[in-house]
């Protein structure tokens, strides 16, 4: 006969508002076998559980329920408690009549029957509980940062630094990121490149990391600890090592007049290119959609003119593969392009501009070497609109979120404009304007009222295009809210604050890793307070704007963070693991390995049973517990249900589903008494 | 299954969820104190590839009137592809439940993210309305109640 | 691309009878060169307009289902139209009822019949790209409107709300400056294609849509346009008739000939001026077009 | 200083829940400058249940719903159908009517709109002349537009004779059962 215990929480009103604990408890103690069932104010307290543990040595508990929270917030804590009293953990089931109960239902009866329930089939479960132990895994203490933005630059410093081994994954030909493309930062002001360069050097130089600059993800298995990743290496058709880095092919190659992504489509690069001039590695890559050789057959300018001969145009895609212990996902953003915005004219009317581009014509290193030009004609913009939430908060174009850096950047492109444009007039539309870091408010009433950004509530309806006296202006048809008045200006120059949005090929770079992602495509965090760069995927962390949208000092936070949970796990040289992993029965076992087709993990194998002459009498499946993740899909498979799941056995999944329904009539009685 | 005619038909409802897609969408409805259907009262899994049919066919036989199954959307599989075979697998039941007579509006499949909290409350309301008008699934019990007649 | 069609309905719509007569004329020619049949839907009523939406929402969907009985009663799926607002209320009738069951059973009631569904109005300029093709048009031109620059007006309803007006672009329409383009014509880019000219304030509140007229022309002028092209009766009724009020009242003389885009496209097809009607226009026509109309 | 107006939840005041008042619409509106109270100021005062204010305002009579506002709204808000809604409540109640609409722009608007509906009663279809003529007459205007009468005549513009479609007595039965309808409805 089991004696189990049950433990319900008021959570403080959360749980008592609308389910009448008392009653659950009473209604428990009536099923048989629940030797005791109290409930307390707040069971995950230190009295509270002390009530429990006391209970489990007095009442030599073999089976406990919590009725409280989602078992996510506290499961943990309370089989943590249970070992303290000498009960192994497994043996205790969270009920979760929070989340799934007290909070989503008003009518307190209702709420009280089905806490009753869940609590009910929580205790049925937990009869057929088994004690476990959870399995010890070893740790490759080598950890892959996907993304060579700042954030990723950060990561994998502080993971090298920390004495581990970091494999730095960069999809374009160098690292830097978006912030390379910077002119200033804010609040500061101080200039992008100068701040990163030195940390783009440091990782080329650093003896633990390892940079695969030009490559992509190609697949991920394994586990926390044991990833094993595969990495594609693009072909650059030019070889590395013996590649001086010279430059003389860049500039020989006669494909001039391709857009940079670098400079935001506003200035050219050659067909065989490096980035930009302080790029890492600083090896260049050719383009092969735009290199005369590739698309016509003839050319080869580069081979003749390369010292060292380091043009490769036969090279191929390489695939490498990397045992790693522990991934950092650091994939950044990019902003919603112009042509986002037919209301405002973007990709019609050039000089309709991102926020990104207007950083590459502020950047001294930029396409005007910092001088602010119209993209149209050169001419130097006398009225610049700036559009902060440019499809940001904005459900008609998909995107419901706050992109949380443009106000700060509006502000920082205002003030640089009438840094270089003197006289010049620069207006801001905002909605709101969220400046909540250090220094950051004081940086905007600078820009209002030192450098005269004059800031318009309201948001833009239009804006077209209109000659005036022989120059085309950008007529902008806004509204003064404040005023309740329409507001037309005449610009010379429209900067859209567009949306930032994950980088394309987050979400398969998700699938691949398999951690969760939102309908934004932003990959999701554990738990948004407590767990804030860490996803709930054991073994992958996550780091800067890939998660949602963040500014310099907080990707680097968060990065730096994010090493800190690489190095705390690669403290060890082993881990412990849930130990809900598949086993199997070897009697019923008959080998048809239908289990074996479907594991992801590769974690059957095949196991001879032999008599005593050493005759092999039948072939079974047998799981290795290291490498099962316990997802169940070989239980489900098997005809011979010699399969099952530790933790989630088909007896104890019986055992709930026969728990919600025996209470009917009787939790009845109780909820009426 | 006895039913106090005078009462109102509160339909039974069990949810089988995987726990890192549909089962954390359930707790940020809670979270976000969306109120929905009392109704649905859901079994956690490590993942709906490690739903049995029999699972379904047990929950109708305890008294179940509706029956959810909620994983994570195709790709977003924590396991990789779990869901995949979940998903195979109920294809074939699906056709043998239908010829065996079970209406299969009383079974939803669904895709629900860890994102989706919302979605989880339509889901459960939705299901818990259609159930109701389906009234109990008397059918099904009493064959459960036949069979043990027969296997006493 | 859909395979031509020979034969449409046709709903004229109220505007088309009188003030726009000159719109149904231009329009029959143009599908009559293009060999196709425009058959006038029997007994059509008003569409209700858009006092009808504003004085009872049930009313505004009654009146357009009653039409779209008629065209399902003709054996015909597809209705073309001329007029832009009548197009919008009977689309946005399809649209609603389709999918609002509850108001289908309401419009049924005041109908005092079911209302049957499945039909498709289409506007004329939608049916000209969308089905008969560029090509054909330009084929069939023999008179092109060689230099004449023309500023393409698509008003409201053409493109909005765009989930009922789904044919061109909500933003930057083209269909019709495309349309000019196969005639011959040059199209030129104006920043005012979709921006209101008043509409049905022009009976009560004339001096507001005198205002707005104004600033059409004016940009129209600025673009150095010689004519504007429209498709809708109460555009063309407003700008070209208010031109007259902005010379008496403002001494402001546009001289801007407001023609419906199919009597561009007939004139270069070659129609006979006579049968054009271009004397029906407050605005003078022949001096801009005199070339054009002498060929 | 007057105290925010406070009313019960209404279906429009949901509707209008959703708007962070940015001023698209505002910005885009073609007939901002005649409306007393802005697009996004309507949608506030609907926010606090301020129906007083929102037909004190002229601004329900000086839209003419060519939708501007609702095709770029990032709420995704149905401002015409929410004004529409308006309109109608005004429309069906009389005492409103003589609350509000007894003067200036809103009068005019209103009687050229109910007269183009009793025009189209009539005869099925509309009737220009005539519609002209009796707003000229009812508003008192008597000599709008006269100036150009003759000279649409003349050009043909005007028909002369009315026609009436063969199904009348059916079209106006939809009026009568909407008017009917209603009236059940209370």
């Amino acid at each position: 006969m089991a004696r189990i215990g049950v433990f319900i929480c008021w959570c403080g009103e959360n749980i008592s508002r609308t389910v009448d604990v008392v009653k659950v408890a009473e209604a428990m103690a009536g099923v048989p076998g629940v030797v005791t069932s109290v409930e307390y104010k707040y069971m995950c307290s230190d009295p509270g559980q002390k009530i429990m543990k006391e209970s489990i040595k007095n009442d030599a508990l073999d089976g406990v329920v919590v009725a409280l929270c989602s078992p996510l917030m506290h499961e943990k804590t309370f089989r943590t408690a249970a070992e303290e009293a000498g009960l192994n953990p497994f043996l205790l089931e969270v009920a979760n009549i929070r989340e799934h109960c007290s909070w989503v239902h008003e009518n307190k009866e209702e709420a009280t029957k089905k806490a009753i329930a869940i609590t009910r089939s929580t205790v049925e479960r937990v009869r057929y509980n088994l004690q476990l132990k959870n399995i010890t895994v070893p740790i490759t203490a080598r950890a892959m940062v996907v993304g060579g933005g700042i954030a990723g630059i950060q990561a994998a410093l502080d993971i090298a630094n920390g004495g581990h081994e970091v494999v730095l994954v960069e999809r374009t030909p160098s690292i830097g990121g978006h912030m390379a493309g910077l002119s200033e930062t804010f609040p500061t002001l101080d200039c992008s490149q100068c701040i990163l360069t030195p940390r783009m050097v440091e990782v080329a130089r650093h003896p633990k990391i390892k940079l695969y600059s030009y490559a992509e993800v190609e697949s991920v298995s394994g586990f926390v600890g044991n990833f094993e990743v595969k990495i594609r290496k693009k072909a650059r058709s030019v070889d590395t090592s013996s590649c001086t880095g010279c430059g003389i092919c860049q500039e020989k190659c006669p494909q001039k007049n391709i857009a940079s992504e670098f400079e935001e489509g506003l200035g050219k690069r050659k067909a065989i290119y490096v980035p930009f001039p302080q790029a890492v590695p600083n090896k260049p890559v050719i383009d092969r959609k735009h290199c005369l050789y590739f698309t016509k057959g003839k050319c080869k300018i580069c081979e003749k003119v390369c010292g060292p001969k380091a043009i490769r145009y036969e090279q191929e895609d390489e695939i490498v593969e990397e045992r790693i212990g522990a991934i950092v996902l650091a994939t950044g953003y990019e902003t919603l392009p112009a042509t986002f915005f037919p209301e405002y004219g973007g990709g019609r009317y050039p000089d309709v501009i991102t926020g990104l581009q207007f950083e590459r014509l502020a950047s001294a290193s930029g396409p005007t070497s910092g001088e602010l030009k119209r993209p149209s004609d050169g001419r130097r913009p006398e009225t610049v609109v700036f559009l902060s939430c440019a499809g940001s908060r904005d459900l008609a174009k998909g995107i419901s979120y706050c992109s949380k850096i443009c106000c700060m950047y509006v502000a920082k492109h205002a003030m640089l404009y009438q840094h270089k444009v003197h006289g010049g007039k620069a207006y801001v539309f905002y909605m709101d304007v969220r400046a909540s870091g250090k220094n950051y408010d004081e940086f905007v009433r600078r820009a209002i009222e030192q450098d005269k950004a004059i800031y318009v509530r309201g948001r833009v309806a239009r804006v077209y295009e209109k000659e005036i006296e022989g120059v085309k202006k950008l007529v902008v048809k806004g509204a003064d809210t404040l005023l309740g008045e329409q507001v037309e200006i005449v610009a010379d120059m429209v900067v859209l604050a567009s949306a930032v949005k994950p980088s394309v090929g987050a979400a398969a770079l998700a699938q691949k890793v398999g951690t969760p992602y939102d309908q934004h495509h932003f990959y999701s965090e554990a738990h948004p307070k407590l767990r804030p760069v860490e996803s709930n995927t054991a073994g992958i962390f996550l780091a800067g704007a890939a998660q949602a949208p963040k500014d310099i000092p907080e990707s680097v936070a968060d990065a730096s963070a994010a090493a800190s949970k690489v190095q705390i796990l690669f403290s060890r040289k082993e881990m412990e693991r849930d130990p809900y992993v598949s086993m199997v029965n070897s009697d019923r076992c008959f080998g048809c390995f239908s289990c074996e087709a479907v594991c992801p993990y590769r974690a059957i194998s095949r196991k001879e049973i032999k008599n005593r002459s050493g005759e092999v009498l039948k072939v079974v499946a047998e799981v290795n517990a290291g490498l099962c993740q316990g997802c169940g899909g070989c239980i489900a498979i098997c005809r011979a249900k010699a399969c099952d799941l530790a933790g989630y056995t088909d007896q104890q999944i019986f055992s709930a589903i026969r728990g919600f329904n025996t209470t009917s009539t009787y939790e009845e009685e109780v909820v009426k008494k | 299954m006895s039913m106090n005619m005078n009462m109102k038909f509160e339909p039974k409802i069990m949810a089988f969820v995987c726990q890192w897609c549909t089962y954390t969408g359930a707790d940020l409805a809670g979270t976000s104190r969306m109120q929905y259907s009392p109704y649905v009262k859901i079994i956690k899994l490590p993942c709906t590839g490690r739903i049995d049919v029999q699972f379904i066919v047990k929950a109708f036989e305890e008294g179940a009137d509706g029956v959810i199954v909620s994983g994570c959307h195709p790709g977003d599989c924590h396991y990789t592809s779990g869901n995949y075979y979940a998903r195979r697998r109920f294809e074939m039941f699906h056709e043998l439940m239908s010829f065996v007579g079970v209406d299969m509006r009383r079974i939803q499949f669904a895709w629900v993210s860890a994102a989706e909290g919302r979605k989880w409350a339509e889901l459960v309301n939705e299901v818990s309305k259609r159930v109701e008008e389906l009234g109990p699934f008397n059918v099904f019990h009493a064959l459960r109640e036949q069979a043990n007649e027969l296997n006493p | 691309m859909d395979i031509e069609k020979r034969e449409y309905a046709y709903y004229p719509g109220c505007s088309l009878e009188g003030m726009a007569k000159e719109f149904d004329i231009a329009t029959k020619e143009v599908f009559t060169r293009l060999g196709i049949k425009l058959s006038e839907l029997a007994d059509w009523s008003c569409c209700g307009a858009t006092a009808a939406h504003y004085k009872d929402r049930l009313l505004a969907y009654a009146l357009p289902a009653r039409n779209l009985n008629l065209v399902g009663k003709s054996g015909k799926s597809e209705v073309a139209i001329s007029c832009a607002a009548c197009f919008s209320r009977l689309k946005t009738t399809t649209m609603q009822l389709e999918h609002d069951s509850k108001l289908k059973a309401e419009v049924e009631l005041v109908l005092e019949e079911k209302y049957e569904g499945g039909v498709k109005p289409l506007h004329i300029l939608e049916i000209l790209m969308q089905s008969v093709g560029t090509a054909r048009l330009q084929a069939l031109v023999t008179k092109p409107l060689k230099s004449l620059r023309v500023v393409s007006y698509y008003g409201c309803l053409l493109v909005r709300p765009p989930e009922v007006a789904t044919f061109d672009d909500l933003e930057n329409p083209t269909s019709m400056d495309k349309i000019m383009e196969c005639m011959g014509a040059v199209a030129v880019d104006w920043p005012m294609k979709t921006e209101c000219c008043g509409a049905s304030l022009t009976l009560s509140k004339s001096d507001w849509v005198l205002n707005l007229v104004e600033k059409l022309l004016r940009e129209a002028k600025d673009a150095k346009a010689q004519v504007i092209a429209v498709a809708c009766p109460l555009c063309q009724a407003n700008l070209d008739m208010r031109q007259i009020d902005l010379q008496n009242q403002k001494r402001i003389d546009f001289k801007m000939p407001v023609l419906y885009f199919t009597q561009l496209m007939a004139l270069a097809m070659g129609a006979q001026k006579e049968k054009l009607s271009f004397h029906r226009h407050l605005v003078e026509v022949q001096s801009t077009l005199g070339a054009y109309l002498n060929q | 200083m007057q105290a925010h107006p406070h009313t019960e939840q209404d279906e429009l005041k949901v509707m209008g829940a959703k708007c962070y008042q940015c001023g698209k619409c505002s910005a885009g509106c073609p007939l901002a400058s005649q409306m007393e109270l802005s697009t996004s100021q309507m949608m506030r005062q609907l926010q606090l249940g301020n129906y007083d204010a929102i037909y004190r305002s002229n601004s329900l009579w000086v839209c003419v719903a060519c939708e501007t506002c609702q095709s770029r709204c990032p709420q995704e808000i149905k401002i015409v159908e929410i004004w529409d809604t308006l309109r109608n409540r005004l429309f069906a109640d009389k005492k409103l009517q003589r609350k509000y609409a007894t003067k200036g722009a809103v009068r005019h608007i209103l009687l050229a709109h109910k007269i183009f509906l009793s025009n189209i009663y009539t005869f099925g279809r509309i009737f220009e002349p005539m519609l002209a003529a009796i707003y000229n007459l009812r508003s008192g205007d008597l000599f709008k537009d006269a100036s150009k009468g003759p000279s649409l005549l003349v050009k043909g513009k005007l028909p002369l004779l009315p026609h009436r479609i063969n199904g009348i007595k059916e079209f106006q039965r939809i009026f009568k059962n909407v008017e009917k309808y209603r009236a059940q409805k209370g």
